[in-house]
């Protein structure tokens, strides 16, 4: 299977080069403020909150934007600017550990299926197509009836989630590189498996693992809020930005910033993630130049 | 207007990583009059092909003409609305690609895509098109003219899909032809078949051609002239008997000189043969796909193979491709285990299988591949590709090991420098060069080199060979030479080995200037370009041919 | 030249059958494991020990799981489903309306999605790295960052509670033109093409792309063909079997992925089924649908691949 | 959405205090006094005759006939049933109400009425003797009988049928057909309730050995024309109904579990009718033209329960100490959004005459509970407290109470848990945890079935010998004025000793298209007790 590497040069367009050759992309680096940004906030949110998250300081619901509630209030008369805060915490968080998790889960498997083919292959490929071919909202779903909703579950149901389609992925793209004379080298040297996957292999696809793991991201992100919708999610009066869109989806017809600042931050987040990814530093490998 | 093509002061740009512009074509000036072929040659990298493809107006991803006129038929293709170059391409000027196989569209039938240019230009009815490109398959002796253009590319082998691009580029009637390397990917005696039809085709159809190559035996068949290039430039430009006779740059002498390796740079041997032989094969097969039921693998490559390497001393495997040659070389590995057979190494008999086999074993034979880009791993740098071994078979780590890897790089005469880069910033030699440094990192016994010249140019190819000679002399290496090239054997074996359907035919030892007896051996000896521009219209290889078949 | 195909797609039916085997054996004893007793949860607040104890002899709950299984798989064998544990109805009565609905669904979806996907991606190939390609690829990651409850609700808001164009729900009952038909699903469809449109795009774009990069494209532009004839007639042929699997990965979404569609719009397809029997732990509707769902699945997935073999002729 | 002035109501006018206003005419009130009380609230004269115009309009016009009737209730499954034994959803009880009638049912006072029953009588409230009303036939042509009415209520107590209502109906230990249209029951112990009892929603009556209830087979006033569990039903106007048939031509009824879809499809015009629709999306109906807001307090509350045979319940400071940080007007305000009244702790509501209206709510007191957790030791520890959207509002006033808690330093765990699952894992399970009680007719039941000490749904683990006592003997009373003072009674017991915090009783509201005429409010819940679609009309 041909999955989407990004094989395409760059545009030459809005770069500019600094420190010792690598050269960086300014939409990289815009995207890169805004993930920055949100991982400050998540990281120092309970330093920043003007207010407690729990605290009802507004008699209305879905209040406006004004001094002292900068982001409105919520539908229990809750700070906005507060929620978002904490809420950075627990979608940041749980998306990049669930991410990680998968990825890493995925990743190595697939390298492994394909270094070792033969039976392994086999039974690990078949054995998560089968997880890929259920639902994963429906999953999701079935988690919670199971064991109940904390974030371990939570973040332990979204890697198993991602699991196949990270497995998918990297196991075609390391069944390219298996095909390699290096790859053949390095076996009659008599190497072993760890060293084939950790130091042959993984080199040559983190780029594309990467691309994958943004874009992966975003849908952790939005499966997150899919599963609150389903009831599995943070504890209040805790909520991640999925689940403060959810619980304010009421004050959509107001127009609240209750629900539309948490979707702006979702998307503002997703976005420069998959921005940043696609515009990575490079390190300039200009041979004409040495 | 007398000239069909006339180029002046050509410029060609590249951008680097940086975005920065550097000129790769620096002022070309160059004339050719219809029915000429003119010959690029020069080594990777020269800009041959570029300025080849600047006179359909087009210059790859990545690069632009920056200057100058390329004039064809009276039209300026620099300047020139991209629509109405396109107008022109096909029709006016045509390009038969080096590798056919890949510039061939797997998804669609032959015919299709050899009358495509009168569908895009509405030259004709399909029909007619069809029967033109019948013409000209039986014009290019292709066989079964008449229904190969309904197979798809990977049903008809390298030589035909090669003659069938040119088939391709020539039903629209063009007034230029640019053959790009046509025939560097094909075997010898498949060379001999394409060239001969090409050259009868322009001739017969009076297009003036360019003809860009490496390779200058090649070059000297077909070209009236010649145009050689370095780095951008224009080296000399001459008829074919002058640059091959009067050669007046100091390049094209270094290319010519390339041409006639030192044959006789091989002693004879010491008595090094009364010992046990270091490596020795006997009745080996091997082969791929699954089983059957005589324990034997469905294709099998090579049917039992006996043959030995005494200390010191090299053997060389010579044959086209499919002869069973790599296969051979893999079975010794141990990546492909042989089905049968036995491999006695350094007194030992050794497992079919390099999984089984001992670290120590594993370290006294190396294999190096013929494909440089692909044996080194990318994503590492030279340090890390030399030092692994290093670590791995000697335990080498911090200071000692950076001191190796220095010594190899001091070994394989490349500047220490190179150690921080990566693979991709090396040159093709210099990727080949540390390739092999690997395969000495381990200090084996035998080096199996598979192909290792092959995609080098001629100039590179023979420092290479001249590296591996001296490495020899130090270290008291053996090799295993495979090739399909006569000349890099001849120029280090001591003992020859014909391959030819899986088996060996003769042996040949060139220390005794013998004439080879088999006669597959003689095709393929004969086969092998001359200087001589002659050679190709004198050459009478059909009788070997129809003793071979 | 022998041909490969037939031996390569038994290969994949093969493939698809061995996982659905893995599917079921995972799907029972999932289920079996969820806590929580169907007696119990059916008679919910009036749940006392005797009519807990009295529903679960009516229902056969007291017998082991793996004769039960047993039962289950052999039953699926004779195409028999089994009987809903909540209200006694054969599953497959309750499921084959259900079915009907999310085909429908998914099909239109489908028939919208799939060729507006294509066309964006593959022009956004053809014009790279120009201001198009740039909006049309900015706007594909903006479209999947939306929650899709925001797109849905949002859609209500606008097409049905102030324009009034279009109803709030998807009534799929009593569709009897073609204005009716795109009435009731408009909404549905239109959000639903949002989700899945996206990733479609994206990966269409890259295969194309990646094609675009090889000799034979530019032997195509260098025999004088246009940007269109090299995408549509070389680079496309050659990108479809990664497409396809797109195509199949996307659309195996629209199947059981669609619960927040079904639950905005009230459109009572099978996923929302699924969810009532996982909360009424009505074990043979469960089992059953998530069955249909791997079903579905690997059907999509056995076609992509049998697409990318049968497009690439080296294998015929 | 524009609205323009004359149709506008108040700046600060809620549905609530419509409801408010509908409520007191209920009451008696007349239009001086009603026009004074809003006044005094502050109303301008125009607006507050707006207001009782709209309150009025409820409950005095002249129905129309035909049409086709939508309504969405919110909660439907597979599990969706016609059979009434079973009923359990308001999904259910909207079409049991549909298809079948009760021996009795309630008015809006909750005073019990006759419905096939022509009359229910009792000498000792032991033995009962029922007369069946002649000439109601059963859509499928039968003519009811007193054989219908003994099967329809002895399978009850086939523990195979799984009847919810098994727990009440095992007082009925006999049943005798005295002739055609004459049914005897026999109580276990008498109990003056069971003509409200039979208004239950579950003791609709079905054709004798009906065992397959997919069709719907009743005497009400709709025929089933199609039922898909967990999709929609159907029915069409009974032509022979006895009652004289209903309004409308047809009624269709589903459920949109989503609750701004629910309200969405009303304000798009599918529905007529969107039932129970969450109090913060009251401000998209309410004085949106076109629409009304009817709102219903039936005594279905939303109670936290410590359980007392547990820690830290055990602790009668702790328990107190917690009845005085339930801040009640804010659970109203912030979590019900002025939807519901101030509870005080007992389970009997405001509009069952029995309501206890002496005892007063406790105040939110923060300093008393501050030293009351202190005394039990608590105070700085962390509690658990297990919400779940299961029960209505559970989440919302769990944090109200979390946040008042914190600031005297005591720190509420609350644990969300799925509403999947929830009744049986969590509900009386758990030391502290939500619980959500539905309507019940009389304050026996509510008693018997969570307080006295053998109660099957005992949510605090409450125990009383003397409680138990005093339910048994009011139980058989006829004597009201007496039955009124025990009851009294009983409800201090509760609210003093019993670990139920019922902070408030939450009204249903309802959203209608105002073509929609003749909702009027019930005690046995929302939507006219369930059995609107029989009573309304379209207008034109």
């Amino acid at each position: 299977m041909k999955t989407h590497s990004s094989t395409e040069p760059r545009a030459s367009t809005g770069s500019l080069t600094a420190w010792s050759g690598y050269r960086i992309n300014l939409v990289g680096l815009a995207a890169f403020s805004v993930v920055l940004f949100w991982a400050l906030v998540a990281l120092f949110a309970p330093y920043i909150t003007p207010h407690s998250v729990g605290e009802m300081i507004d008699l209305d619901y879905f209040g406006p934007m004004r001094p002292g509630l900068w982001l409105g209030s919520d539908y229990l008369g809750r700070d906005m600017l507060s929620r978002i805060i904490y809420g950075a915490r627990y979608t940041v968080g749980i998306s990049l550990a669930a991410v990680s998790i998968a990825c890493f889960t995925g990743v190595v498997l697939g390298m492994t299926s394909a270094v070792l083919r033969g039976p392994v292959d086999m039974v690990v490929s078949r054995i998560l197509d089968a997880m890929n071919s259920i639902p994963s909202k429906l999953f999701g779903l079935m988690v919670v009836a199971a064991v109940g909703s904390s974030i371990p579950v939570l973040i332990l149901t979204l890697s198993v989630i991602y699991v196949p389609g990270a497995y998918r992925f990297s196991r075609a793209l390391a069944i390219n590189i298996d095909t390699m004379d290096f790859i053949m080298v390095a076996r009659i040297r008599g190497e072993r498996l760890p060293y084939l996957i950790a130091s042959e292999i993984l080199p040559n696809i983190i780029g594309p693992v990467l691309a994958d793991l943004g874009l992966r991201f975003v849908f952790i992100v939005l499966l997150l809020s899919g599963l609150s919708f389903l009831g599995l999610g943070v504890q209040p009066p805790y909520a991640d930005w999925g689940a403060l869109v959810r619980e304010n989806i009421g004050g959509l017809p107001f127009a609240a910033p209750a629900v539309i600042v948490p979707s702006l931050a979702i998307a503002t987040l997703t976005i420069s993630v998959n921005l940043l990814i696609d515009n990575l530093p490079q390190k300039i490998r200009d041979r004409s130049a040495s | 207007m007398t000239n069909l093509v006339e180029i002046r002061g050509l410029t060609v740009e590249a951008t680097t990583d940086s975005g920065r512009w550097i000129q790769i074509l620096k002022g070309i000036d160059l004339d050719i009059a219809a029915g000429e072929t003119v010959a690029f040659i020069g080594e990777s990298g020269s800009g041959k092909t570029t300025a080849a493809m600047t006179l359909l107006g087009y210059a790859r991803p990545g690069c632009r003409i920056s200057g100058g006129t390329v004039t064809v038929d009276g039209h300026d293709m620099v300047t020139l609305p991209e629509k109405d170059r396109a107008a022109l391409r096909g029709t006016t000027v045509a390009y038969v690609p080096q590798s056919a196989a890949a510039a061939f569209n797997p998804a669609s039938t032959i015919m299709e895509q050899v009358i495509e240019v009168t569908r895009i230009h509405r030259l004709m009815p399909p029909d007619e098109a069809r029967r033109r490109a019948v013409a000209l398959f039986r014009a290019l002796s292709l066989p079964n003219p008449d229904s190969i253009g309904d197979r798809y590319p990977h049903q008809v082998s390298g030589g035909q899909l090669q003659r069938l691009a040119a088939a391709m580029a020539l039903i629209g009637d063009p007034k230029v032809v640019i053959f790009d390397e046509p025939t560097t990917a094909l075997d010898v005696t498949t060379q001999v078949e394409v060239l001969r039809a090409f050259k009868a085709v322009t001739a017969q159809h009076r297009i003036a051609c360019v003809y860009v190559s490496h390779d200058l035996a090649v070059v000297a068949q077909i070209a009236d002239r010649i145009m050689v290039l370095r780095n951008g430039a224009v080296q000399e430009t001459g008829s074919v008997h002058d640059i091959l006779t009067r050669p007046a740059h100091p390049y094209t002498q270094e290319l010519l000189h390339a041409f006639h390796p030192d044959t006789g740079g091989r002693e004879a041997l010491p008595a090094a043969d009364s010992g046990a032989p270091l490596l020795e094969i006997n009745t080996l097969s091997a082969g791929y796909g699954p089983p059957q039921s005589n324990g034997q693998p469905l294709v099998l490559a090579v049917k039992g193979v006996s043959l030995q390497v005494k200390r010191g001393t090299n053997l060389g495997i010579i044959g086209e491709s499919g002869c069973g040659k790599s296969t051979l070389a893999r079975a010794i590995a141990g990546i492909l285990p042989a089905c049968k057979g036995d491999i006695q190494f350094n007194g030992k008999e050794l497992w079919h299988s390099a999984r089984q086999r001992s670290h120590d074993q594993l370290r006294d034979l190396q294999i190096v591949f013929q494909h440089a880009d692909t044996a080194l791993n990318p994503a590492k740098s030279i340090e890390d590709i030399l030092g692994r071994p290093l670590t791995f078979y000697h335990g080498l780590r911090g200071k000692a090991r950076d001191a190796r890897v220095d010594a190899l790089l001091d070994m394989v005469r490349l500047p220490r420098a190179l150690r921080h880069r990566r693979p991709a910033e090396l040159s093709g030699g210099q990727k080949q060069r540390v390739n092999f440094a690997r395969a000495l990192a381990a200090e084996p016994k035998l080096i199996l080199c598979d192909e290792i010249t092959s995609a080098l140019d001629t100039v590179v190819a023979a420092a290479v060979i001249d590296l591996l000679k001296e490495l020899q002399r130090e270290l008291g290496l053996s090799y295993v030479f495979i090739s399909h090239d006569l000349s890099v054997i001849e120029a280090i074996c001591d003992e020859i080995v014909v391959m030819y359907r899986g088996q060996t035919v003769e042996t040949i030892i060139p220390a005794d200037r013998q004439p080879p007896q088999h006669p597959y051996s003689k095709l393929l000896f004969s086969s092998v370009p001359k200087l001589d521009p002659t050679w190709l219209d004198t050459l009478n290889i059909d009788a070997d041919r129809m003793r071979v078949a | 030249m022998t041909s490969r195909v037939p031996s390569l797609i038994l290969g994949r039916l093969l493939i698809a059958l061995v996982t659905l085997t893995i599917v079921s054996f995972a799907v029972f004893f999932a289920t079996t494991l969820l806590p929580g007793d169907t007696a119990t949860i059916l008679l919910g607040q009036a749940a006392t020990p005797e009519a807990v104890a009295g529903l679960r002899t009516a229902m056969h709950l007291d017998e082991p799981a793996l004769l039960r299984f047993v039962y289950w798989i052999g039953g699926l064998f004779q195409g028999d489903l089994g009987t809903s544990y909540a209200n006694h109805v054969p599953v497959a009565t309750l499921v084959s309306g259900r079915l009907a609905n999310t085909l429908k669904l998914a099909g239109l979806t489908t028939l919208v999605s799939v060729p507006l996907a294509l066309t964006l991606g593959i022009t956004a190939a053809m014009w790279r790295r120009t201001l198009y390609d740039r909006i049309v690829t900015i706007a594909t990651i903006g479209v999947i960052s939306v929650p899709e409850f925001v797109l849905a609700t949002l859609a209500v808001l606008v097409f049905a509670v102030y324009l009034k164009w279009l109803p709030a729900l998807s009534f799929t009952y009593n569709i009897d033109s073609f204005s009716g038909l795109l009435r009731a699903y408009a909404m549905p469809v239109i959000t639903l093409t949002f989700g899945v449109s996206a990733q479609m795009i994206r990966m269409t774009r890259a295969a194309v792309i990646e094609t675009l990069n090889t000799p034979y494209v530019e032997m195509a532009l260098l025999k004088g063909a246009s940007r269109p004839r090299m995408v549509l007639r070389h680079a496309l042929p050659n990108a479809l079997g990664p497409i396809s699997n797109a195509v199949a990965l996307s659309l195996s979404y629209l199947l059981g992925g669609v619960i927040i569609v079904e639950t905005i719009f009230n459109y009572p397809g099978i996923a929302k089924l699924m969810v009532d029997a996982v909360s009424t732990r009505d074990l043979p509707l469960i089992q059953s649908c998530a069955m249909i769902f791997c079903f579905g699945y690997l059907i999509l997935i056995t076609t992509a691949d049998i697409v990318a073999i049968l497009s690439n002729p080296r294998l015929r | 959405m524009t609205k323009t002035p004359e149709t506008r109501t108040p700046k600060n006018w809620t549905g609530a205090d419509d409801s408010m206003v509908e409520s007191a005419i209920r009451r008696g009130a007349s239009r001086r006094d009603l026009l004074k009380m809003l006044l005094a609230g502050g109303v301008s004269l125009a607006a507050a005759d707006l207001v009782l115009g709209r309150a009025g309009m409820a409950l005095a016009a002249t129905p129309v006939k035909g049409g086709a009737l939508k309504a969405a209730g919110w909660s439907s499954s597979t599990a969706d049933t016609l059979d009434p034994a079973k009923a359990s959803l308001s999904t259910d009880y909207v079409r049991c109400c549909a298809f079948y009638n009760r021996l009795t049912t309630l008015d809006q006072n909750g005073i019990p009425q006759m419905e096939l029953a022509e009359s229910v009588e009792s000498g000792d409230a032991k033995t009962w003797t029922v007369k069946l009303r002649k000439g109601v036939t059963f859509h499928d042509g039968k003519s009811l009988t007193a054989d219908d009415v003994v099967y329809s209520l002895k399978r009850h107590l086939d523990p195979a049928v799984g009847s919810k209502v098994a727990k009440i109906a095992a007082q009925m230990t006999e049943f005798k057909a005295v002739d055609k249209n004459t049914v005897e029951i026999t109580l276990a112990s008498p109990n003056a309730d069971l003509p409200t009892i039979l208004a239950t929603h579950h003791f609709m009556i079905v054709a004798d050995g009906t065992t397959d209830f997919s069709k719907g087979n009743g005497t009400g006033a709709f025929t089933c024309k199609s039922f898909e569990p967990g999709v929609r039903s159907i029915g069409l106007r009974n032509q022979n109904y006895w009652k004289g048939g209903p309004n409308v031509d047809s009624f269709e009824f589903f459920a949109i579990s989503d609750d701004n879809a629910r309200v969405n499809a009303l304000l798009s015009g599918d529905i007529h009718l969107a039932a129970s629709i969450n109090p913060r999306s009251t401000r998209l109906v309410d004085g949106q033209k076109g629409f009304a807001l009817s709102k219903t307090t039936s005594g279905n509350y939303t109670d936290l329960n410590i359980r007392l045979d547990m820690e830290p319940g055990s602790r009668k400071d702790f328990v107190d100490g917690m009845k005085y940080i339930v801040n009640r007007e804010q659970i109203v305000k912030s979590a019900l959004r002025g939807f519901g009244e101030v509870g005080n702790d007992q389970p009997v509501s405001p509009v069952n005459p029995y309501h206890n209206a002496a005892l007063k709510p406790k105040a939110y007191d923060p300093e008393k509970a501050k030293a009351l957790f202190k005394k039990a030791g608590v105070l700085g520890q962390s509690i658990p407290v297990i919400t779940s959207d299961a029960a209505s509002s559970a989440i919302d006033m769990a944090m109200v109470i979390q946040a008042s808690a914190a600031e005297i330093g005591m720190k509420l765990d609350v644990q969300r848990v799925p509403s999947d699952g929830y009744w049986s894992n969590y509900w009386l399970k758990s030391p502290i945890h939500f619980g959500n009680i539905n309507p019940r007719p009389t304050p026996d039941i509510l008693f018997s079935l969570l307080y006295a000490s053998e109660a099957p749904w005992n949510e605090s683990k409450y125990k009383s010998e003397k409680f138990d006592r005093m339910m048994i003997e009011a139980r058989g009373m006829l004597d009201q004025a007496k039955r009124k003072e025990i009851y009294n009674d009983m409800q201090v017991m509760i609210a003093e000793e019993a670990g139920t915090i019922i902070p408030a009783y939450i009204s249903n509201v309802d959203a209608i298209n105002d073509k929609l005429k003749g909702l009027a409010p019930s005690p046995l819940g929302g939507m006219m007790g369930y059995a609107f679609a029989e009573y309304v009309w379209l207008a034109a």
